[in-house]
């Protein structure tokens, strides 16, 4: 059986044209971000069209279907990841890495006595394989409180080593900080454990939920995790639009991070109060066409279903290392069975620099990333300071597959001049 | 006109002709509450004689909606138990949250079901709200102070 | 001679719609956001339906298209501001409140000897008709830092009460963050006094643009600010996306704000190192879509010419406060003139709540603010804590105006009733 | 095949066959650049003999553009006085920014006009680049402490 794509190419826009001088586009740089449906493109155009007005701030009718636009996709975004609080358990940031970041810094700003109040003697666990948005806001909190950062590192086939796990996370452990699935491996990470761990010794357990969210069903209750973040360009959505999603009471004890309008109850000219959550967090009219869209585009996920949308990419990824294995002096960065991974695929190939295969592959209308992945370290720690990403959706099929393996075997050939 | 439905006669009477308007100094417990996208404020106190509310005594600035809502209440409850209270504040609540599909149960919120018309009207859901809000809040402080 | 709309009506999509069962939709909230022409809306789409890529990251043709067409954004926008060091002082955030924020954090963070570095006996000046926006985060950086918070007060007219100018600023003061033009009052205020004050004693001087950028031409190099902030969507861009600009050298001494992907130069488990100035202020994939979006906003706004449009708002202005004084029982909460004043009218109406005004206005189709205006201490100190605001834009004319003005007397009438 | 405007034989060639590669012990001033987007790094020392660079080594790892064209560099730069330098990497950078446009002074660049083909490449412009800002950052260090 041949594996078809599972999303139809023509509800993308984008695949009507070519590039590389009239060849098909082979989008693999989903890892990156994900194009864009037509319903979720005309969704954000729409409201523009039809009921642009700021939310929350107007009794006017404008106003009003502009709120419950905008309100209507935080309930979606509620369901889609299963927030035991609902709707009001979402948080709409501008990305992933502001979610973090807010995280950060409002663990930063809470007051001694709060439970997220941080201090020398204070551990945060993150772990070796994060992307920087998960590694330096930690770091940053560090050097701020004066806590320790200390990490899991990484077993040969590129999988979180647990075996220090109860030294790691320890009583003086306040938050575990970790990536759901690795934007370079495609490792999925295993959540018990670690959750169990944490929740022993009292620690809030971050999920960085970027490459998950995306590419399989996800129910934050089953996960038992206490905050959860992604962004919407990686799921089809519009750019400028990402979650936090957090426990309710935890988000009440958190103190805000932006300040400005709309997240306030009372002012005065030296002090000010807050409003309850989810406004708390969500300082000055908000991005409401993109909080639209993405709403928009978790629609048409749930639509296809994630399992399937999961089913789809392992089958993929099945294929591609299959074929990937028939290349010669290739290298898989991370595990080289579909078990326990998703569909991102990093490679290097003998003698031939990533940024040079990138090129090549390029040239042929194949689109990967090359480079280190905003994952420094864990280039560091593979050896492998650079290296190629394919990274598979539903958009993507057998013969996406066939012309990256085409395009690596031409590369060699070109680059063979050597 | 569909803005009728929203201003009744009943409510434009309670917001020019407010009851129980002015604080009292015996009072069992306080609250001050405020719509944070308006700036309406009210603020009220309660008397509880056992379990039974005998005063209920607010002041406060806002729209029509608000006023006649929260004067409207302080006559509804006065003189009801906690327990029958409660009884009437989830019918109201519901109410509000029907968006224009219940008529409302006048057995329980006699002239109140005017603000059925209300809530067809999402943006001022909460100015209808903020003395009721303001009521679950005190009441609780109140219980908590026997 | 009618004041005819300055932009055409057909070129924006809502105005094809009604409100209020059937009637026109006479838009009057620009001061909370402005309506989109079509050619923003669709420079948005055409982003995602032709060039969608992660900017900045990929060597593949379609990154190289996306990062394209976001440098450009940012070069119109300098453009636009005449910034004196080019499109590198352009920083795209989600929103003016955030480019706040951002300022106030970076501030909070530097490292003493840094001249950002506050401390007790340090003072920051801002207004009492500040946005919520440009006042808590500089409260926040107060409570952070021990610094103090002072203001400037108003006159009975709604203007800034220069009088003691040199006693707020001296030399304790570090910072002066200061609103153009007030969303309430519409007062424009004297920067030439505060900022040379302010340089003469060695502060920076932010100045909240958010209602000036979108209005009138706004030249950095001759204001000679040091900081300015608008949002994208109320000068006819898509939301989502605010600017900050800075001079350089002090963008170069701030510390970063957001950390993540594409803003560090090298990272490792424990430390990093950041980019140059604007990316080390442009963590994480950016709101792309958005900040091409903007661009085309300025586009169109500067194919009008922004001294036609302050000339146009200016002149409607001055028909609309004239048309106001007819009204019997209206109190104007800001300047009667259009000295030093832009096209945001607030009044209020004896014996009907603003909120009452506003619904009975809708009914009629004119789409007006009511409440505090995000600037609670002004209305309180205006003895006004709420009030009916109208503002005005490009595609409004005599006859909405008039619209505004017939329905005011149709409410005194309606609520006549009372 | 237009890949081939980037892929020049010149260029690979100095790819497979660097030279000055290995730092020397013996430097007036070393520095390390990296591209931040990719990661590629290169270390520059440079030996100044009065105004002459009298020797440029280096060392780093990268794609072919990136490191043949820092091999490049330093074959055309050694020998010459800071100020004719500074016309070379005036030359060189120009033609980076020339999108294409322009074919480059074989008169001045030597063989480095082959990077002509790279400017037409914007995701590239950084990696041909990065050597020659390690170049002017070197330079002027190695002044400061003349
Ligand atoms: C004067 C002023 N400052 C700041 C803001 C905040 O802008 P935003 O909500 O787009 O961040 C606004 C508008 O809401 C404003 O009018
Ligand atoms: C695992 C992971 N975490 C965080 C991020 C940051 O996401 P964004 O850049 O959309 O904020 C990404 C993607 O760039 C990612 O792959």
């Amino acid at each position: 059986m041949s594996l078809t794509a599972l999303a139809m190419r023509e509800d993308f826009p984008i695949f009507l044209r070519t590039v590389a001088e009239g060849k098909k586009l082979v989008y693999l740089d989903n890892g990156a971000t994900s194009q864009k449906p037509l319903c979720v493109i005309e969704s954000e155009s729409n409201f523009y069209k039809l009921h642009n007005a700021a939310v929350h701030r107007g009794a006017h009718q404008l106003a009003q279907e502009a709120t419950e636009a905008y309100e209507s996709a935080r309930a979606i975004v509620a369901d889609f990841l299963t927030a035991p609080g609902g709707a009001d358990e979402i948080i709409f940031t501008k990305s992933a890495t502001e979610s973090l970041n807010l995280l950060a810094y409002t663990m930063g700003n809470a007051p001694s006595g709060n439970r997220f109040a941080l201090s020398v003697g204070d551990r945060i666990v993150v772990s070796e394989m994060e992307h920087h948005a998960n590694l330096i806001p930690w770091q940053q909190l560090c050097a701020r409180t004066g806590a320790e950062l200390v990490w899991f590192g990484l077993t040969p086939e590129g999988r979180l080593d647990l075996s220090s796990i109860d030294d790691l996370i320890s009583t003086r452990t306040k938050i575990v900080a970790i990536t759901h699935q690795s934007n370079v491996l495609g490792t999925i990470n295993p959540l018990d454990a670690i959750v169990d761990r944490a929740h022993k010794v009292g620690a809030v357990v971050v999920l960085d939920a970027c490459q998950s969210v995306p590419h399989m069903a996800i129910d934050v209750t089953a996960l038992d995790v206490d905050f959860l973040v992604f962004s919407g360009h990686k799921a089809l959505g519009p750019t400028g639009i990402g979650i936090l999603w957090g426990r309710m009471h935890l988000l009440d004890e958190l103190p805000p991070f932006l300040f400005g309008g709309s997240m306030i109850e009372n002012v005065t000219m030296t002090s000010a109060t807050w409003a309850a959550v989810p406004a708390k967090f969500e300082a000055g009219v908000p991005n409401m066409a993109q909080a639209v869209g993405l709403g928009t585009a978790l629609q048409y996920l749930s639509g296809i279903g994630m399992d399937n949308v999961h089913h789809h990419e392992i089958a993929l990824t099945s294929y591609l290392l299959n074929e990937l294995s028939r290349v010669p002096d290739i290298r898989i960065v991370g595990p080289t069975n579909t078990q326990s991974r998703g569909g991102t695929i990093s490679f290097t190939i003998k003698d031939i620099h990533p940024h040079d295969v990138g090129q090549y592959l390029d040239s042929q209308g194949v689109v990967v990333r090359t480079g280190h992945h905003c994952a420094w370290p864990l280039a560091r720690s593979l050896k492998a300071p650079a290296s190629t990403r394919a990274s598979l959706y539903i958009y993507n099929d057998e013969k996406d597959c066939d012309a990256l393996v085409d395009a690596i075997l031409g590369a060699q050939k070109y680059f063979g001049r050597l | 006109m569909k803005l009728d439905s929203l201003y009744q006669e009943v409510i434009l009477d309670h917001y020019k002709h407010p009851q129980n308007k002015g604080l009292s100094e015996d009072f069992t417990a306080q609250v001050s509450h405020v719509n944070i996208s308006c700036g309406d404020e009210i603020t009220l106190n309660i008397r509880l004689t056992g379990d039974l509310i005998s005063a209920l005594r607010w002041d406060g600035q806002g729209c029509s909606i608000s006023q006649a809502s929260v004067s409207m209440l302080t006559d509804l409850l006065t003189g009801k138990t906690l327990e029958e209270a409660a009884v009437i504040v989830k019918s109201f609540s519901d109410l509000m949250a029907s968006k224009g599909t219940s008529p409302g149960d006048p057995s329980i919120l006699e002239d109140a079901v005017v603000f059925a018309g209300v809530s067809k009207f999402p943006g001022r859901v909460k100015c209808a709200l903020l003395g009721w809000m303001a009521f679950k809040d005190v009441a609780i402080q109140a219980q908590g102070k026997k």
